[in-house]
């Protein structure tokens, strides 16, 4: 049933680079219907390869403190559980704690929601999916980082795994102390979220947009198996 | 398999419509940490001595020691305070658990929230947050994870006591030394008050390990009379340490000894590693073999300086020989540890007076470096009528005529005027000799200088401790001393802040009628060796040679160290003396 | 138990045997035997419950240590067969075939360790890491401190004081 | 009534190299996780699906990985155990447990009586809020979330009281080698039994909202069984052995602690799929209440807590080696422990339940059953993957 195949793999070449290449990302020379041939890059052709672009605020300043009002209170959080603090969000989102009350609530894709919750230490493989996850994301959106991990290593301050400082990969918002923290010391710090998108101070996604080479080489630095586009919104 | 009730069972859910609600209405503050809650960290500052224990258990290195405005450093008390990162801590408490005073706590907060991640750093106690006044929280449970209780010492029963010389404290066994070595910390406090800074918690770690040979190498790098030490030292580093605060103080001297115990002299050499001494030529002499002329010696010796010890008696050792009791330090051990410097080269001159069997002058001259180790030679008198009388010692000679093997006759009474360690080896010495014995003290029990283990040892054989009595007259019969006379005392603040003074109480005489009187108040040094000219060069103090940090004296070439320059007058101090003079002269004449 | 023991010393070279508990003994096997040994302790003795394959790093004798925890589910007794196999170039008999998941120990073993078990399934396959390009982690000459400062660089402006150095400083300035 | 079944001689299958053709058009290869609502925690499956059938699935963990086993290496014993609770979130004290057990065994230290029931009472309150969040959860999966609202609720009482007797809400560090670090607290046992009435209502809800209930009945019952020859092939344990008729309970069968002065029977079941596993442990709720009754009734009043150990900054743990284990809210979760009589361990291996349940067992138990089913089958296993990675 195997029918006749209309591409060829070309094999990468060993360089350091495509050391991880994984085969389906691998280039490969594609026969059209028409008889002309084709080279594909799965990596760089499939995918929008543009940088992000910093928003600006909206000129007319009522407008914009509006706007500011209605996102503060419309935080849509990712259910993405990264690390151990993710245990704590069950009460947080039941009725002992009730988040939805202050106007939080948890989608279960990055497409819906503005702000991430980096529940704890992240392992670097993690952390790729962590970006993808990000970047997915609408603009404005936020990150929440839990727990000492985030800060500066916390428990696994050397483990060989682990990431130090969160800010290095992704523009961060709020932190909040604890291993791990409390519902109560999360509400604490979507208070504190909120307080600062109403000032305007939330602007970590143009942070990231205007920090993205930077960011890109942090992140490239440590994730070795780069092989996913540098941008993928 | 399905019927009509598994379709309507579910709605059973809604008799929870008309229920209360579990939410809480203000969970930012309605919901304090439990009691126990580990929260942030607070610190009782005026309580916490910076030994980083904390920091030492902390298995994130959360925990950082910093020197902190306001707080001193000083003995027993680093200075240092915790520094709490929050990047790092994971709330566990072991730092509050182990902390050796119980001033580390947790406040039962819980919520910091910021955007700064630079902010999750700061010192409980001095930087101030709003939790610091919280009582809750997570306190040093009633447990311990650093055992508190010493290993006790066998010592011989107080009973047996009179009538021998032989040592009391028998010495730590091989499990009994380990299991105290495990109560250590490692956290140094200690190092800083001995006088010679020995390395203290490395040699405890190699006890703990089995390690004699690298313990007694440790030893010897800051003092080469552990023998000694290790039996008689004031152990000042036992009054700071850390343990001490939460239980009883490690036995640091016991260790010592047990490791100055445990390898033969023959070893020594080669665990230290002196085979071979390469001569450097130049040529230092010593007056005096007390502590600190031998732990100058030792250390000049080992670097390649031809060293000669002038010594007026018969034997080395200074105080540590003639002074203190054999019950405390048996002669052996002194023998061997002049034994083994004399095999390493050190040339002892016995019987020689410096002043009368050889000039001064003359070992200035022959020497590229002299060091003067004099000690406190002669006793102060106690100045009060009768003392000229027969019966009337002083309580070095009588020592040193015990020491000496001397039959000393005191009677069946004695009095010892005096309150320091003289004055108990005397009293201790007496009631061997099997006296009765009355110690009569100007002050307090509480103040006298003395060691207070040697206190509890004067109490335990018998000496009667008679505080706040000032003699005034020894009344004597036939040229023989038969009873002292003293007046009572009250102590009277002193206006200065100084220690509260004796004042007699008019019209308290009281009579003891007695054998033998034994005077302890103390002893100067005896410059007479020295010739008027080289005296007027060295500038004195109170009888006290004045040395600069070097040790020394105003006078060209010459060093000087022990009791006759420093105040604390005990055995480390004048090794240390010994060990910083021998840098300095080796810095001198190499450099 | 002594009995199982006394069992498997008739057929095997046994070098080492430990009581930990009434119920739990480690014995000590040459590799060449481990796997027969394995096999016969689960179809004879019936230690039909394979509980864990681990590897120890004994860097000091250029070993690792390989132990095969099994128990006996009727008899509750468990079993640890070591066995000791070379450190540079670590390659051990597979026991994929004796039950399903010890392939995700040789997995793991393989990645962690650098063990190769040659002809287990998967085995080549990253289990827990993506993308190291490091010796594997868990063996001992990796230091994991060293790596994570560099590679995550710790957040900069800490730095403590050792409280005996301090004091001397403090209180001997001149020393 | 109408049941569906594909017609699997339409679904290519994998070619002589255990490799499927992705070129055939007929396959798709999607992620389920690590960010998905369906998945226990942070890990993804590779599935190869064709319709809503699922061919081939990998499981793929490693997300969570934090060396622990590695940083062990450098930190000495006591350090050991703020880490170690880490390696499960869900329920923590099993891995303090089983650490400080070994240690005992190794260094031969017998812990005080009211130590023993103080961990026991500590083993059993973390199994019930375990419990207390997977088994509502269960019905989570299959698009039944009130449960949950309550679970939670109620797994949230508990960890109140852990606060009070511990400190901590999640972590909590509460047994140490050689005893606990604290007694109860004054009305601890009035505030608990509170607590426990609630649960017994839940347990009665909970059953008329998810076990009674049609559609869970209809969603799980017949789905993912595990044939009763699969409990050796694939090392299960726990309740998922309980489920396919094998009675394995580390409490009964190597009693530690005071779990030999109690009287409890877990439930049984040889129906072996999702309904039975839930079943179990809905069981297993009302005997843990049960436990923590006796336990609480039994307890002594005071006593020593803590057995005198070597001080815990250098304390070298003789030589030699064990393995440890205790029953979690998974099953027999075991701590391979080997010391070369230094400060530091040499080897502190975790092998808990999840290692098979979730990698080898469901990798096997997903092919060919429903996409829509996974979900279902992960949390009905109760994989944990903290205890995989570690």
């Amino acid at each position: 049933m195997a029918e006749e195949k209309n591409y060829k793999i070309i094999q990468p070449d060993n360089s350091e680079e495509n050391k991880f290449l994984k085969p389906e990302n691998y280039k490969r020379e594609v026969t059209a219907p028409d008889g002309n041939t084709f080279i594909v890059d799965p990596l760089n052709d499939y995918f929008c390869d543009a940088k992000p672009q910093p928003h600006a605020p909206n000129t007319i300043k009522v407008v914009e403190k509006f706007l500011n009002w209605a996102r503060s209170q419309s935080i849509w959080v990712l259910g993405f559980g990264t690390g151990c603090g993710s245990i704590e969000i069950y009460p947080l989102m039941t009725p002992r704690f009730d988040a939805y009350r202050f106007g939080v609530q948890q989608r279960p894709t990055p497409r819906q929601s503005n702000l991430m919750i980096i529940s704890g230490y992240l392992s670097v493989k993690t952390l790729k999916r962590a970006i993808r996850s990000y970047e997915q994301m609408q603009s404005p959106k936020f990150v929440m980082a839990l727990g000492s991990c985030t800060i500066n290593g916390g428990m696994y301050w050397d483990s060989y795994n682990t990431i130090n400082r969160l800010d290095h990969y992704m523009p961060v918002d709020v932190y909040v102390a604890g291993c791990m923290p409390r519902p109560e010391a999360l509400l604490a710090g979507f208070m504190e979220l909120k307080k600062r998108i109403r000032e305007g101070k939330g602007e970590g996604a143009n942070q990231y947009a205007e920090n993205f080479d930077w960011y890109k080489a942090n992140q490239k630095k440590i994730i070795k198996d780069w092989n996913m586009p540098d941008y993928n919104w | 398999m399905m019927n009509l009730k598994d379709i309507l069972s579910p709605f059973s859910a809604w008799r929870n419509l008309l229920k209360e609600p579990v939410t809480i209405k203000d969970p930012l503050t309605e919901r304090p940490g439990a009691p126990r809650y580990r929260g942030f960290h607070k610190n009782d500052i005026e309580k916490c001595i910076g030994c980083g224990t904390c920091e030492t258990i902390c298995e994130n290195e959360a925990i950082d020691l910093v020197a902190v405005a306001n707080v001193d450093t000083k003995n027993g008390d680093s200075g240092l305070r915790p520094l709490v990162d929050y990047g790092r801590c994971c709330w566990c408490a072991l730092c509050v658990d182990v902390c050796t005073t119980g001033s580390l706590t947790m406040s039962n907060e819980y919520t910091w929230v910021s955007n700064d991640p630079e902010d999750f750093r700061y010192i409980p106690g001095v930087d101030k947050k709003e939790w610091d006044n919280n009582d809750l929280g997570w306190k040093k449970p009633d447990y311990t994870l650093i055992p508190t209780e010493r290993m006790d010492m066998e010592e011989m029963e107080p009973s047996e006591r009179e009538g021998t010389f032989l040592e009391i404290v028998r010495g730590y066994s091989r499990a009994q030394a380990e299991k105290e070595a495990d109560r250590c910390t490692e956290c140094g406090l200690c190092v800083a008050t001995c006088p010679a800074h020995m390395d203290i918690p490395g040699y405890i770690r190699a006890v703990r390990e089995g390690d004699m040979e690298e313990g007694l190498r440790l030893l010897y790098e800051t003092n080469p009379l552990p023998e000694i030490c290790g039996r008689v030292c004031t152990h000042r580093c036992e009054e700071v340490c850390a343990v001490g605060h939460s239980g009883d103080p490690l036995a640091i001297r016991w260790l010592k000894r047990y490791i100055a115990d445990q390898v033969p002299f023959e070893e020594y050499k080669r665990i230290l590693g002196i085979t071979s001494i390469e001569e450097n030529g130049k040529k230092v002499g010593i007056i005096g073999a007390g502590p600190s002329g031998l732990s100058a010696a030792y250390y000049l010796r080992i670097r390649g300086f031809e060293v000669t010890i002038y010594e007026a008696k018969s034997k080395g050792g200074g105080m540590t020989m003639y002074g203190i009791p054999k019950y405390r330090l048996p002669m052996n051990m002194l023998e061997s540890e002049i034994g083994f410097l004399e095999e390493i080269g050190v040339k002892f001159v016995y019987e020689t007076r410096v002043g009368e069997d050889i000039s001064f002058d003359e070992i200035y001259k022959k020497h590229d470096a002299v060091f003067v180790g004099i000690g406190f030679e002669k006793p102060y008198k106690i100045n009060i009528k009768g003392e000229e009388q027969k019966g009337a010692l002083q309580a070095i000679s009588f020592l040193d005529d015990i020491n000496k093997g001397k039959k000393v006759d005191i009677g069946k009474k004695v009095a010892i005027v005096g309150g320091g360690n003289v004055a108990m080896d005397a009293a201790r010495v007496a009631r061997r000799l099997g006296a009765e014995v009355y110690m009569l003290y100007r002050r307090r029990v509480e103040d006298m200088p003395a060691d207070s283990e040697e206190i509890h040892g004067a109490y335990e054989e018998g000496v009667q401790i008679i505080p706040q009595t000032i003699p005034v007259e020894i009344i004597g019969e036939g040229g023989k001393v038969k009873s002292i006379q003293y007046l009572m005392a009250e102590m009277v603040p002193d206006e200065k802040g100084g220690r509260p003074k004796p004042v007699p109480i008019e019209g308290s005489e009281q009579v003891l009628e007695i054998d033998t009187l034994i005077g302890a108040i103390g002893q100067e040094a005896d410059y007479g060796f020295l010739p008027q000219e080289y005296l007027d060069k060295i500038e004195t103090n109170r009888g006290r040679m004045l040395v600069d940090n070097n040790n020394k004296t105003t006078l060209d070439k010459v060093y000087a160290g022990g009791d006759a320059v420093n105040k604390t007058a005990d055995a480390i101090s004048a090794i240390a003396d010994g060990h910083r003079a021998a840098d300095a002269i080796e810095r001198m004449l190499l450099v | 138990m002594k009995e199982i023991i006394n069992n498997i010393q008739e057929k095997f070279k046994i070098s080492e045997v430990t009581e930990q508990r009434e119920n739990q003994y480690f014995i000590s096997v040459e590799k060449k035997d481990t796997i027969q040994l394995v096999t016969y302790l689960k179809d004879i003795e019936k230690f039909t419950n394979f509980i864990l394959l681990t590897a120890v790093d004994w860097i000091e004798k250029g070993q690792f240590q390989l132990t095969y925890m099994l128990n006996h589910p009727s008899k509750k007794l468990d079993i640890g067969v070591r066995t000791f196999i070379e450190r540079e170039n670590a390659t051990m008999d597979s026991a994929h075939h004796l039950w399903e998941h010890v392939a995700t120990f040789q997995r793991e073993l393989k990645e962690m360790f650098g063990i190769d078990f040659p002809g287990s399934p998967r085995v080549d396959e990253p289990f827990l890491l993506e993308g190291w390009d490091n010796i594997p982690p868990m063996r001992r000459d990796f230091d994991t401190k060293k790596y994570s400062e560099e590679t995550y660089f710790p957040r900069p402006g800490r730095s403590t004081n050792d409280p005996a150095e301090h004091m001397k400083k403090k209180l001997y300035p001149n020393e | 009534m109408f049941h569906w079944t594909p017609d699997r001689s339409a679904f290519p299958t994998a070619g002589p190299d255990g490799k499927f053709d992705f070129d055939s058009h007929k396959l798709v290869k999607i992620w389920h996780g690590p960010n998905h609502p369906g998945v226990t925690g942070n890990m993804s499956l590779e599935l190869t699906i064709s319709g809503d059938e699922v061919l081939e699935s990998k499981t793929h963990v490693g997300y969570l990985h934090r060396g622990f086993e590695k940083l062990y290496e450098r930190r000495t014993w006591i350090q050991c155990f703020p880490t170690v609770v880490r390696m499960c979130v869900p329920e923590s004290d099993s891995n303090e447990y089983n650490l400080s057990a070994g240690i005992e065994e190794l260094a031969g230290i017998e812990i005080p009586e009211m130590a023993k029931w103080l961990r026991t009472l500590v083993l059993e309150m973390s199994r019930l809020q375990a419990l207390l969040r997977i088994v509502p959860a269960q019905g989570g999966t299959v698009g039944l979330g009130l449960g949950v609202q309550w679970g939670v609720y109620l797994r949230d009482l508990i960890l109140d009281r852990f606060e009070e007797l511990t400190g901590g809400r999640i972590y909590h560090m509460y047994m140490i080698p050689g005893g606990v670090r604290g007694l109860l607290p004054d009305g601890f046992k009035e505030r608990l039994e509170e607590n426990l009435i609630l649960v017994d209502e839940f347990v009665l809800s909970i059953k008329r909202l998810m076990l009674d209930n049609a559609v869970f009945k209809k969603r799980t019952v017949g789905i993912a069984h595990i044939p009763v020859e699969w409990i050796d092939k694939y090392g299960i344990v726990g309740f998922v052995a309980r489920g396919a008729g094998v009675k394995k309970d580390v409490r009964l069968d190597y009693p530690y602690l005071a779990y030999d002065q109690l009287d409890f029977d877990p439930a049984i079941s040889t129906d072996s799929d999702i309904y039975a596993r839930t079943w179990i442990r809905w069981n297993d709720i009302i005997t843990t209440v049960d436990l923590l009754r006796q336990i609480m009734a039994k307890m002594p009043k005071k006593g020593e807590f803590k057995a005198p150990t070597p001080n815990v900054l250098h304390w070298q743990v003789p030589k030699g080696e064990v393995y440890v284990r205790s029953e979690s809210s998974r099953g027999e979760y075991g701590f391979y422990i080997v010391s070369d009589g230094s400060k530091y361990p040499r080897r502190i291996n975790l092998r808990g339940p999840s290692y098979t349940h979730a990698v080898s067992l469901l990798e096997k138990m997903l092919v060919n059953s429903n996409i829509s089913d996974i979900a279902a089958t992960m949390v009905s296993l109760q994989t944990c993957p903290p205890e995989i990675e570690r």
